[in-house]
């Protein structure tokens, strides 16, 4: 798989922030959580980037004890997963998470058995609702036209494949009408 | 917290991507950025030097942790800055590749864009940025010059009609083509090479025919 | 003048011995494509290349000793072969490009993976590692030399992500099947996919890398 | 960014589709030709000759050839394939270039084709039918593994290139290391409703 150090989704990906939870006490360490020159308490829940807690998340300190836990952000909680699995096409994805399933593979690594779940719903969402912005980009009904709501709610890579889908109609309807 | 100054700088990469001229370079928030790595480093240092003999992680876990921390807003801050400008610098090199002049095109740029938020010089390009564009347009003039007949930087759509049928609709004298000279008389009709009588076509002189 | 006049036997006395240029086009047309389509950079068609060059001179020469005699008939010739010249120049001028962008995409690896250095042109290669030069010139002078020392390196991968960019092999490609091959596919747990000729497919590049190199199968 | 296209354009596939061989009916003597992509024999009306297609078009707009349109691009056989395209859910045998080689035609040598407008129509209802089929088939066959899109010409399969590539991509990417073998597997295990235990360990 190719590493995607300068690619700006990548990065933009992992700046998005999940809940965790302190396993240890940290001194020095409260800015994490808004407070400056305070320690950061075991048992503390947060907000972390992912490109922070998905290290400490794996970094073992004694034992097996990791720094934080980490837990499912709303985005992929149960209530958004069954809405999915209800109906795909009704979820504004872009609400909530800009890159919605870079978000889902990344927690699918950091959080146990919640994997085979989340990978079937999101492969099912991710076809049915990639379906439909193709069906739309070939023949768009309009701004306002029905759909548009739809539209409005493709996080990242479902806007990506809608311009994809677009440019390639719009430049053979171009080329059909061109002089030869 | 640290690292959100360096998301600032990756969603400025992410809109210089969609646009066609450059915006101004962010050099406070490049500096800020950078800044804030030097504070991290120092804090590093501290942490370490703060121990007598070796620093042992497995002895004192929070300490490590936070040094681990302070390790990875220093390793994202620069992969924000290293993205940033490597986005500025894709754009420049398309410039370059269009036969674009530089400067033209970043007054264009200043012209168009007008100011965003502060922190943008009037100039589109950083002092660096300028040298980068000049150096890579002189590489990229003798990389060209291995390929003489063939013209890296032209069109990278298939040809279509090189030779077209022209009418004179009004007398505009003489032109030269490889063919020698032809005296465009009002109402009489060539077949010449689109690029010879580009201008003349703009101009109304001209009319294309098929 | 219904008898043909001497120049053209002449020249269809020596049509015979070229029918290799119409190979060469189609060869140049296809590798063209493949690069085009192919997620990482392949073999320089140098031999292929040369030949088209010196064809595209021999053409320009000819024209410029054209040029100037006004007959209609050699000038209408001149136009067919200037028409068909900008063509081929189209073609090289794409195929040529279309590999900068991949070297520029994936210069570190590229630079560190000698194998893949030897499918480079020569003028390439020092494309390749001047464009590298400059860009870590540009960080440097813009932000990397004010970082401490052991922290300005371009190509570690500490921190979790390596910072060499590769081409990812798994990308979909779409290919058309030349001769018939049996495609192994490892992610599959050992599926074979018996492709036989003129058939489409959509599928992973890894899963038919040597079969585009054998020329057994063509990307579109 | 020395390049700005991922894909292949229309245009560049209608110039691959340009070199193909093209029989035509020479007007006016045309001396031999080396070019740099073929050498061409002498053309002595009204022998009939073949040329690239991109030559063909060329002579064909200085009125100097009349181009003969290939045995498919004939009104009763795009009625007979219009017709096998309705009646069956399959795509029916097209060559591989139809598509381009038809616009080409219908639009610099229209008058050498018998009927041009009844071609014209047929060519639109193929199109418009197969694009029916197309996005009512492709849905079903996307996965992250292999698709297979035979019957397909060349232009049609450019049309749905982009997005049926990126979504293969992101496909593979959602399912991960496992691969779709792994989701296929528990799909089929779904329907039957005994969730297999043993799927943790892959991952």
């Amino acid at each position: 798989m190719g590493s995607k150090y300068y690619d700006i989704d990548a990065i933009l990906t992992d700046a998005q922030k999940i809940p965790c939870t302190f396993e240890v006490d940290v001194p020095g360490l409260g800015y994490l959580d808004g407070n400056d020159n305070a320690d950061m308490k075991a048992g503390t829940k947060l907000e972390l980037p992912i490109w922070l807690a998905e290290i400490l998340a794996v970094s073992e300190q004694l034992g097996t004890e990791t720094f934080i836990s980490t837990n499912l952000p709303h985005a992929l909680s149960a209530p958004v997963m069954n809405a999915l699995k209800a109906n795909p096409l009704s979820v504004n994805l872009r609400d909530l998470a800009t890159h919605y399933y870079a978000l889902g593979e990344r927690m699918v690594n950091l959080v146990e058995d919640a994997e085979d779940e989340l990978v079937d719903t999101l492969s099912k969402t991710f076809t049915q609702r990639t379906i439909e912005i193709a069906d739309h980009a070939v023949n768009p009904k309009g701004a306002l036209g029905e759909g548009s709501e739809f539209l409005m709610g493709l996080e990242e890579s479902e806007r990506q494949i809608f311009r994809a889908a677009h440019d390639t109609a719009k430049a053979m309807k171009g080329w059909r009408t061109e002089k030869k | 917290m640290y690292g959100e100054l360096g998301n600032k700088l990756v969603i400025h990469a992410k809109r210089t991507q969609a646009l066609s001229q450059l915006p101004p370079y962010q050099t406070d928030i490049v500096r800020a950025v950078t800044r804030e790595v030097r504070d991290l480093n120092q804090d590093i240092n501290e942490i370490t030097n703060s121990y007598e003999g070796d620093f042992n992680p497995s002895a004192d876990p929070a300490r490590a942790c936070a040094l681990l921390v302070h390790h990875l807003c220093v390793r994202r801050n620069k992969r924000c800055l290293l993205a940033y400008h490597r986005v500025r610098s894709e754009k420049i090199e398309q410039m370059c590749w269009n036969g674009m002049d530089i400067m033209e095109q970043v007054q264009a740029a200043r012209v168009g864009e007008g100011e965003e938020e502060s922190g943008g010089s009037s100039h589109a390009l950083s002092p660096e940025e300028d040298e980068y564009a000049r150096q890579y347009g002189d590489m990229l003039a003798a990389y060209k010059g291995q390929w003489t007949d063939i013209d890296l930087t032209g069109s990278l759509e298939p040809p279509k009609d090189l030779f077209i049928d022209v009418r004179v609709l009004k007398d505009a004298g003489e032109i030269q083509t490889e063919y020698g000279a032809i005296t465009l008389s009002k109402n009489s009709q060539f077949f010449v090479r689109q690029g010879d009588v580009e201008r003349l076509i703009k101009q109304g002189f001209l009319q294309k025919l098929n | 003048m219904d008898a043909m006049d001497i120049s053209d036997i002449l020249r269809e006395f020596d049509a015979e011995n070229a029918p290799s240029n119409s190979k060469d086009y189609e060869d140049l047309l296809k590798w063209w494509v493949n690069e085009r389509a192919a997620p990482e950079i392949l073999q320089y068609q140098d031999d292929l290349v040369e030949r088209i060059m010196n064809r595209v001179r021999r053409q320009i020469e000819h024209i410029e000793d054209q040029t100037g005699n006004l007959d209609p008939r050699a000038n209408f010739q001149l136009i067919i072969i200037q028409t068909e010249l900008e063509r081929v120049k189209f073609l090289i001028r794409s195929y040529l490009r279309t590999r900068i962008a991949k070297i520029d995409k994936h210069a570190l690896h590229i630079l560190s993976t000698p194998t893949l250095r030897h499918l480079l042109s020569p003028s390439e290669q020092t494309y390749l590692k001047t464009h590298q030069a400059l860009l870590n010139e540009l960080y440097l002078s813009s932000f990397l030399k004010n970082f401490p020392e052991n922290l300005r390196r371009l190509d570690d991968s500490a921190g979790g992500i390596s910072m060499v960019e590769e081409p990812d092999l798994d990308s979909a490609v779409f290919l058309r099947v030349v001769r018939d091959v049996d495609i192994e596919i490892a992610w599959e747990g050992g599926e074979t996919v018996p492709m036989r000729a003129g058939d489409v497919y959509v599928i992973r590049y890894s899963a038919v890398k040597e079969a585009v190199k054998k020329g057994e199968v063509e990307l579109i | 960014m020395a390049l700005p296209h991922q894909h292949l354009t229309p245009q560049e596939v209608a110039f691959i589709c340009e070199s193909e061989l093209i029989t035509i009916v020479p007007r006016q003597r045309l001396g031999s030709l080396n070019l740099i992509s073929i050498d061409t024999r002498p053309l002595v009306p009204p022998q009939r000759a073949d040329v690239p297609l991109w030559l063909a078009v060329f002579l064909r707009k200085q009125k100097r050839c009349n181009v003969v349109p290939p045995d498919w691009l004939t009104v009763d056989n795009l009625e007979r394939l219009v017709k096998e395209e309705s009646d069956s859910p399959a795509f029916s045998k097209m060559p591989w270039r139809w598509m381009e080689v038809a616009e080409i035609l219908l639009d610099t040598c229209a008058e050498d084709l018998i009927s041009p407008s009844e071609i014209a129509l047929h060519i639109r209802s193929l199109r418009e039918l197969r694009q029916a089929k197309i996005r009512a088939s492709l849905p079903g066959e996307i996965n992250s593994s292999y698709i297979n899109m035979n019957n397909l010409g060349l232009m049609e399969v450019c049309e749905v290139r982009p997005w049926v590539g990126k979504v293969v991509d992101g496909l593979r990417k959602i399912e991960g290391e496992a691969g779709s073998a792994a989701v296929r597997k528990r799909r089929k295990e779904g329907d039957d409703d005994d969730e297999d235990e043993d799927m943790e360990e892959d991952y």
